[in-house]
């Protein structure tokens, strides 16, 4: 074994502001080796992206390294990190690489910046380099590229300048901060391909900072579980996801959505219905057009039956949030038609839908709960809210033992109803959200990725509510997400949409076994996981 | 401003160092000689036009026209004390050299000065004196009823009586005929130059006048930016008077106050008349600058009532609110006793003299005020309200707070109304004023002038809307009263009347305070109230 | 989040933490709550009638009767400016009032609405806020006629486009959240919506924009009045006693200038630093 | 610069848009100003017409010349007539057209106003920059408190202190009588600006004489706006210092001047730009006191002059013209935003 390319030894981080004191970190170590990827996994607030801005010496003015040692090629650069190092020595990549980049300079200028801030480059050695550069990032566009402004640019091509950027200086060691966020599974795929290929060809160390248990799995050559600021658990991929000693890594493992996870929820006290000839809800060529002539929705139609769990899934931009919005009847759709319970509803314009018997039927689960919540409004009044406005509302005493009872059910206790959004975690917001959704017994519940902001295990945990609730009540749920697993667990039939049109659709378990379209199939390829075998 | 600046300028940029006053720098010592022969004159004003004709033109357009335009007369002066004022009494010839009064005062002979030439070096003929005053009187301008008041209305009463020599003839003998020819109103015009510029719509060529001149006067106009300053560059063939000390005279408006006072104490303007009386207070206290300070004889700030509307139609009221106010207070507050006051006297029952303006018997006696408002039958009081023009601000405030609390002692209510000019002075015209102050200034300084001016008539300048048959009936003769010793008898009852009836209160003559460098000197008080270029020197 | 956030930091506890964080700001409070105090008790401690001359007395220097001297009718310059910090706290909180309330109405109204509505007004009020306001203050006062009341017209009617700017884009910021589509989800009326779920929201924002606003408006009041509009003689005013000391100044009687100024120009900076310290604590960029 | 997009057709299709949605606001502009210049009290007719011996004949008679006995519909129409063939009206305080008044004075208060927004960018900017930097700390409270400070001295306050102090005092600054000593000749008027005239005409003297006279009022208006500026610049900076990009530039190492300059100010400048705009027009019109207390012969103190003696023309001329520049600063602020956000000019 040959020496570390960084080591770090019992990093303490802390956070101080207005006298409190809060530490981040509680003694972190770790090593990384050249040629190696180690990445970090947790939850958030896990300290794993404190640990990686540590690295770099970019941590916030408020919070102070109170104790430890970081070494990077033995050299001593806890709290000063010299402004050479950064980029030459080590150069991070960040998630949301558009955002990362600076939107009023092209990129070639940008790239330019960096290599510059690094050394005397004349304009023919600047040349070269960049042509290089974009080389092995795979652009093949290059002077399209190097001249456009980042809003030109594909967020696969912005990741793909990142990482150019990030090697432009030939560092040792690679920091990669959730380096797919924002980007869609196909892209997010070739990034991580592109960032494994560059660290084993340079030699270069590299931490990937994720939350993404599968992705940790199949691109890392080691992986540490980090929880409160701790590593409760390291090893190689394969020990840790196949057999994980601590409590903590087994919870997370179990949680992650995979290709053969179920869920467990209780038996079925309400079984589910068979198919009955009227549906409850019918969508029949439906289009949605926005006032640039971009068609978000077009020419969609499906059903969702009594009791029924329909799928939706799609890409960004593929027009499903849209569509869980006009079936909500929270916009208005340009063509086609919309039938509940036979009824169309969508004659009624969309700012007098409130006053409409359906509303009470058609309740929404949103995707930013906490988002979602007045934030000048306890649990409980947000909860009650929709009783009061559309009723029946049981007097005194009943209506709070309704709220309670509802808020119970999907796991609030009862002083929990008296916090403020801001007082309540992500899940628990949820958890209103959802109670909010229920109280007033509606048949179709349209749930737009209620899970996509949560962690893993605060995920598993709601999907288990929505599940157990859905054959408590008998209610039908449209289910968005972007995450096929997810989907698959939770749903009896799912469509796939691209572009604002449905691509494929059908019995989930028929389109994961066999995807019909090539979309399907190589979306169901990228997806990281660590099923066995798959590793690196 | 060169010639002393360059001094201090220099000493500051080795003191200072280039940085602020790389800004200010100098523009050379080259022009110290040319500033000794140049005027600057500052002030709040404008001028808004070159033909003092026009309607709206401004009193600094009087002003400048009387340096550029000749008139046939001229008042003399005289002296008062170290300072020098008009002299109404001594009418002499400007552009005329002489004037011949027929035995029946009916008809003037006016006999040009030989040598007068216009700006344009061609000589003044008779010719063009009939068309200027053909113009004053046919032409639509203020010159018309100015005119009328001298008993000339229409182009027939002048005549061309030789190359040089002019005849006017009058209905009746008016003693105001001459001073008329006088007047800022009364510019005499080059024809010929005119003309040329007279349309069918314009025969009397004033669009064009407006912004050029077609004069013969002791300075031409050089540059005119109405608003901003207006340059005059002397006239070398002028012969209306004695040739002027200065090459160039720089008109400048200057808004603020406080700042024209700072130009004059710093030496970079020469001379300015309106200041406020505050910053004359300081400057005098500080001596650095000469103060000619001199009463405005034809001039009166009053109270006035609208004699016509309720309470004030009530003489007892008039009388009571005569007595009720603090005139010390007022006199010291407002104008800081820089004037002639215009109360306090004891006449013992008649008129002293026959003059007007001239102090009158009120003084403040609040217990007897407040017996005669109980006669008038407001022993209660009653609520009123004072108003002032913006304009008038810096006296009329002080005056109003004093006045709302003196009337308040005998219980009269006092809201004060400050109100813009133009609003001020539409309610003016339309008698919607109760109770105001104002300031008038009569250019013709003859008693009858001023009743005839200020107390007849329905028109604005009838302050207090007073309608009284017999000052009607005391001016209508005094106006063309021949015997001396009836038309003093008549001024006085006018005066008399006045005191019995009190449609207005006088209040004081302010004075008129040039300000002007040390070495400036031959400032004299024009009735117009503007500076006169034409004497002024440096010693 | 931050607007629970803001309310929940003036509660009792989060004193001292405000202190803390805007010591400027707390400092500022301090200031205009002494200002307050002194307006309000301006009849019980001051020691002369602000009204009543005594021209024998005029232009008396500070000295122990007269603590702030006197001005040209005599008039005790302390009992002036307390009785002037009474009108002009008055009228800047009552022309802020009254150009919030319309303004916050009108501008929730367009911002909920969108549309050409929206559109218009906000062109509209776009063009209006780079008027000459000072010019248009002036002619409204010229209109109005010159009197206490309509000076806070005028000076509301200057500040009316300013609020509905920021109602409109608070509102239309939110209009789309997640809380008010969950709104609708839940049956709400738009009404409702606007009155009980956005109002709320935006009165933080607002609250601070008009703690800086009443410092412009006294601003504004007294350069009106310095140009000699609206406020009447004799009644006590900053600006119009700063403006009539302004006079004196070269003769060396800076004592009227230099005390309603200055109280003039603590009260506006109090005003504007109470303001910047509560949008500080609001905006969520300066936090942590 | 870039050959692939088609640069005017869409930059001229923005200009026509955007003069385009301005017409309706410029008629209400004018609409509103029309009514408001007539329901003012003070029939100007008499004012004007006010030397001592004019009767009620002289007063029809103005009247009459300036149309006011007409009904208030034909007066608009003939107003709006008038303004479609460039005539303003006439001033009857200065007793020229409107518009020659405007020609002759604009370049005036665009001269000083422009002076002072360079004056204020050039204290705002840094102070705002650097007190975002270390934005928390004392220096930052200063700042503010600097800021607060400027903004809180009225500007008729700060004026009259400024020539109390440089003029009557020290002697530093020149008379504060208008834009150029008055004994020196005017370079020959090309654009109007003095500075940029004498420049022109190689006349330095003149030059050092206006810009010397631009000092004082242009700090005077400068000061007032130094804390909507800088707050506004503060803002942004501590926006953009949150984006990701920055901490992308601190994690590459970029040297700290090139991370404050070129990535942090250059992209807060935009909305500081939109700021700069308001401020702009606003200081044109608002800053009457300015022009007044150092007697510059700008557009404002002439829409005062007018104001108070009730001459309709120049101030429905003045605001219009306000309104037509502000419209104007906009589309070039629009177009500024345009070259400084590559962004904004895609969609």
């Amino acid at each position: 074994m040959t020496k570390p390319l960084l080591s770090i030894r019992d990093l303490r981080v802390s956070f101080v502001s207005d006298r409190t004191h809060k530490d981040v970190l509680h003694g972190v170590s770790l090593s990384v080796e050249r040629g190696k990827v180690l990445a970090l996994v947790g939850e958030s607030g896990s300290g794993k992206s404190v640990t990686g801005l540590t690295t770099m010496g970019l941590l916030p003015r408020q919070a102070t390294v109170t104790g430890g040692s970081i070494r990077f090629r033995g050299e001593e650069i806890t709290g000063h990190v010299p402004r050479s190092l950064r980029g030459a020595g080590i150069a991070m990549v960040f998630q949301n690489p558009r955002a990362a980049l600076n939107p009023t300079r092209r990129i070639r200028d940008q790239l330019s910046d960096v290599i510059r801030a690094h050394g005397k480059v004349d304009r023919a050695g600047l040349q070269a380099r960049l042509t290089e550069l974009m080389h092995q990032v795979s652009i093949t566009d290059a002077t399209r590229c190097l001249n456009a402004y980042p809003h030109q640019l594909s967020g696969g091509l912005c990741q793909r300048i990142v990482i150019a950027m990030a090697v432009a200086c030939s560092p040792d060691l690679i920091i990669a901060d959730e380096p797919t966020t924002g980007l869609d599974v196909l892209t997010q795929k070739a990034a991580m391909d592109l960032l494994l290929r560059l660290t084993r060809e340079r030699d270069m160390g590299m931490i990937l900072v994720t939350h993404d248990l599968g992705m940790a799995a199949q691109y890392s050559d080691d992986v540490a579980v980090m929880r409160h600021g701790k590593i409760v658990e390291r090893g190689t991929p394969e020990a840790l996801f196949r057999s994980p000693r601590n409590d903590y890594t087994r919870q997370l493992v179990a949680a992650c959505p995979t290709a053969t996870s179920l869920l467990e929820a209780p038996e079925a006290t309400v079984a589910r219905q068979a198919a009955e000839p009227v549906p409850l809800l019918e969508v029949r060529s439906m289009v949605k057009e926005y006032q640039n002539g971009f068609r978000a929705v077009d020419d969609v139609s499906f059903v969702i039956r009594p009791g029924e769990c329909l799928g939706l899934i799609g890409e960004s931009g593929s027009g499903k949030s849209t569509i869980s919005r006009l079936v909500s009847r929270l916009v208005d759709p340009e063509g086609g038609e919309i039938l509940f319970n036979g009824t169309p509803i969508s004659t009624i314009p969309a700012e007098a839908f409130y006053r409409a018997s359906q509303r009470r039927q058609i309740q929404f689960v949103f995707q930013d709960a906490a988002g979602s919540l007045n934030p000048r409004y306890t649990a409980y009044r947000s909860i009650v809210d929709p009783l009061l406005r559309m009723g029946p509302v049981p007097d005194g005493e009943a209506l709070r033992a309704l709220v309670v009872r509802t808020a119970c059910s999907v796991g609030l206790s009862e002083e929990m109803l008296e916090r403020y959004p801001h007082q309540m975690s992500g899940g628990q917001c949820a958890r209103v959200g959802i109670a909010r959704a229920i109280i007033v017994s509606p048949d179709l519940l349209i749930l737009d990725e209620p899970t996509a902001a949560l962690d893993v295990l605060v995920q598993a945990e709601v999907l288990a509510l929505l599940e157990r609730l859905r054959r408590e009540r008998g209610m039908s749920y449209l289910f968005v997400s972007h995450d096929l697993h997810v989907v698959r667990m939770l749903c009896d039939r799912a469509i796939i949409l691209r572009r604002g049109r449905i691509v494929e659709a059908g019995r989930c378990d028929d389109i994961f076994r066999a995807p019909q379209s090539d979309y399907t199939a190589s979306l169901l390829e990228a997806i990281p996981h660590f099923s066995p075998g798959a590793s690196v | 401003m060169a010639g002393y600046a360059v001094s201090r300028r220099t000493f500051l940029s080795t003191t200072l160092g280039g940085g602020i006053s790389l800004g200010f720098a100098s523009p050379g010592a080259a022009l110290a000689q040319s500033r000794r022969e140049t005027l600057r004159h500052v002030t709040g004003g404008a001028v808004n036009t070159l033909d003092p004709t026009m309607l709206g033109s401004t009193r600094e357009s009087f002003g400048l026209s009387m340096s550029v335009y000749d008139r046939l007369m001229t008042f003399g002066s005289r002296s008062i004390g170290d300072f020098s004022t008009f002299d109404p009494q001594a009418l002499k010839g400007e552009l005329a050299e002489s004037c011949d009064v027929s035995p029946d005062q009916r008809t003037l002979t006016l006999h040009l000065r030989d040598n007068a030439v216009w700006h344009d070096g061609t000589p003044v003929t008779a010719e063009d004196i009939k068309w200027s005053l053909d113009r004053c009187v046919s032409a639509n301008s203020l010159a018309r009823p100015q005119f009328s008041s001298g008993s000339m209305s229409s182009a027939e009463q002048f005549r061309v009586a030789g190359e040089r020599t002019l005849e006017i003839s009058l209905p009746k003998p008016d003693r105001l005929a001459m001073a008329n020819l006088a007047m800022p109103y009364a510019i005499m015009v080059n024809s010929r130059l005119a003309r040329q510029h007279a349309t069918s719509d314009d025969p009397w060529a004033q669009q064009w006048l407006q912004h050029n001149t077609a004069a013969g006067g002791a300075y031409r106009v050089g540059a005119f930016r109405p608003g901003v300053n207006v340059t005059l560059d002397r006239h070398e063939d002028w012969h209306g008077g004695n040739r002027p000390f200065f090459e160039r005279i720089i008109s400048q408006t200057v808004p603020e106050a406080t700042t024209r006072a700072g130009l004059i104490e710093r030496g970079d303007a020469d001379i300015v008349i309106d200041l406020e009386a505050y910053d004359i207070m300081a400057l005098s206290r500080r001596g650095k600058v000469r103060i000619d300070s001199i009463v405005q004889s034809n001039c009166f700030t009053h109270l006035a009532f609208n004699t016509q509307s309720a309470p004030f139609d009530n003489v007892l009221v008039r009388r009571a609110i005569a007595l009720a106010i603090p005139y010390q207070d007022l006199f010291a507050a407002s104008i800081f006793g820089r004037g002639r006051p215009l109360y306090g006297a004891d006449w013992s029952g008649h008129a002293p003299a026959p003059d007007f303006p001239q102090p009158l018997p009120f003084a403040q006696n609040i217990r007897k005020a407040r017996e005669l408002l109980a006669q008038a039958g407001h022993p209660d009081g009653f609520q009123t309200t004072f108003s002032y023009a913006t304009s008038q601000t810096t006296t009329a405030e002080p005056m109003a707070a004093l006045i709302q609390e003196a009337l308040g002692h005998i219980g009269i209510t006092v809201r004060i109304d400050k109100l813009p000019d133009a609003q001020f002075n539409t309610m003016q015209a339309r008698r919607q004023l109760d109770f105001y102050t104002d300031t008038a200034a009569g250019w013709i300084e003859h008693a009858y002038y001023f009743f005839y001016l200020y107390f007849t008539r329905d028109q604005r300048w009838n302050f207090s809307n007073w309608n009284s048959p017999r000052m009607v009936q005391l001016v209508e003769k005094a106006r063309f009263e021949t015997d001396e010793a009836a038309y003093v008898a008549e001024c006085q009852a006018m005066l008399e009347l006045l005191v019995d009836q009190v449609p207005l209160i006088l209040l004081w003559q302010p004075n008129m305070d040039a300000v002007t460098v040390p070495d400036l000197t031959g400032f004299i008080y024009q009735y117009y109230r503007q500076v006169d270029f034409r004497t002024l020197a440096r010693s | 989040m931050t607007m629970t956030d803001f309310m929940t930091r003036f509660r009792r506890p989060d004193i001292g933490r405000f202190v803390r964080r805007q010591p400027v700001a707390a400092l500022a409070f301090a200031g205009l709550s002494a200002i307050v105090l002194l307006a309000l008790l301006a009849p019980l401690i001051s020691p002369y009638d602000p009204l009543a001359s005594d021209v024998p007395h005029a232009l008396l220097p500070p000295d122990r009767l007269h603590w702030f001297g006197t001005d040209e009718l005599g008039r005790d310059v302390f009992s002036r400016i307390l009785a002037a910090a009474r009108l002009d706290l008055s009228i800047a909180v009552s022309a802020v009032a009254i150009s919030l309330v319309a303004g916050v109405t009108v501008g929730c109204f367009c911002g909920y609405q969108g549309g050409w509505l929206d559109r218009v007004t906000g062109r509209i009020v776009d063009v209006l806020t780079a008027f000459p306001l000072f010019v248009m203050a002036m002619a409204l006062v010229a209109v109005l006629g010159n009197s206490i009341a309509n000076l806070i017209y005028a000076t509301a009617i200057i500040n009316f486009p300013f609020y509905i700017r920021i109602a409109r884009s608070e509102v239309a910021a939110r209009r789309n959240l997640g809380w008010v589509e969950a709104a609708h989800v839940s049956g709400t009326s738009p009404t409702r919506v606007v009155l009980m779920f956005l109002l709320p929201n935006i009165l933080p924002t607002i609250v601070v924009q008009a703690s800086l606003n009443l410092g412009w408006a006294i601003l504004n009041a007294a350069g009106l009045s310095f140009l000699g509009l609206g406020i009447p003689v004799p009644t006590p005013e900053w600006g119009v006693m700063v403006a009539n000391g302004a006079h004196f100044m070269s003769s060396g009687r800076w004592w009227l200038v230099v005390f309603p100024g200055g109280m003039l120009m603590v009260t506006i900076l109090c005003f504007n630093l109470l303001g910047d310290g509560l949008r500080d604590l609001l905006d969520p960029r300066t936090r942590s | 610069m870039s050959t692939e997009k088609p640069l005017f057709p869409p930059l001229l299709r923005r200009i026509g848009l955007r003069l385009g949605a301005a017409l309706p606001a410029l008629f209400c502009v004018i609409l509103f100003t029309f009514i408001m210049m007539r329901v003012l009290p003070g029939d100007p007719a008499v004012y004007f017409a006010s030397g001592p011996n004019a009767g009620q004949a002289e007063i029809q008679e103005l009247r009459h010349r300036m149309g006011l006995d007409a009904p208030m519909l034909v007066q608009f129409l003939h107003y709006l007539e008038n303004l479609a063939t460039g005539d303003l009206g006439r001033s009857l305080t200065t007793g020229q057209s409107v518009a020659q008044d405007m020609h002759d004075r604009l370049p005036a208060s665009l001269e000083l106003t422009l002076t002072a927004l360079a004056f204020s960018l050039l204290i705002s900017l840094p102070l705002g920059l650097t007190s975002a930097w270390w934005s928390g700390s004392i220096y930052d409270q200063c700042v503010r408190a600097f800021c607060s400070a400027c903004f809180c001295i009225p500007p008729f306050v700060s004026g009259i202190l400024l020539v109390y102090v440089f003029y009557y005092w020290l002697g530093v600054a020149p008379d504060p009588t208008g834009r150029i000593n008055i004994f020196l000749p005017q370079p020959p008027r090309v654009s109007g600006l003095l500075l940029i005239d004498s420049a022109l005409a190689g006349d330095w003297t003149a030059w050092h004489e206006a810009a010397g006279q631009l000092v004082l009022p242009a700090l005077t208006m400068a000061l007032f706006v130094i804390a909507p500026l800088t707050r506004m610049t503060r803002a942004a900076v501590i926006s953009v210092l949150g984006a990701d990009y920055i901490r992308t530039a601190r994690a590459m190492g970029l040297p700290t001047w090139r991370i404050m300059i070129v990535y942090t100010l250059r992209n807060a400048l935009m909305p500081v730009l939109t700021t700069v705009g308001i401020v702009f027009s606003t200081m044109m019109g608002a800053n009457v006191l300015v022009e007044k207390i150092f007697s510059w012969p700008g557009v404002a103190s002439y829409a005062l002059d007018a104001l108070v003696s009730s001459d309709y023309a120049p101030v429905q001329g003045f605001i219009l013209l306000m309104a037509c520049l502000f419209i104007l600063v906009n589309l070039v602020i629009d177009l500024l935003l345009g070259v400084l956000d590559p962004r904004v000019s895609v969609e």
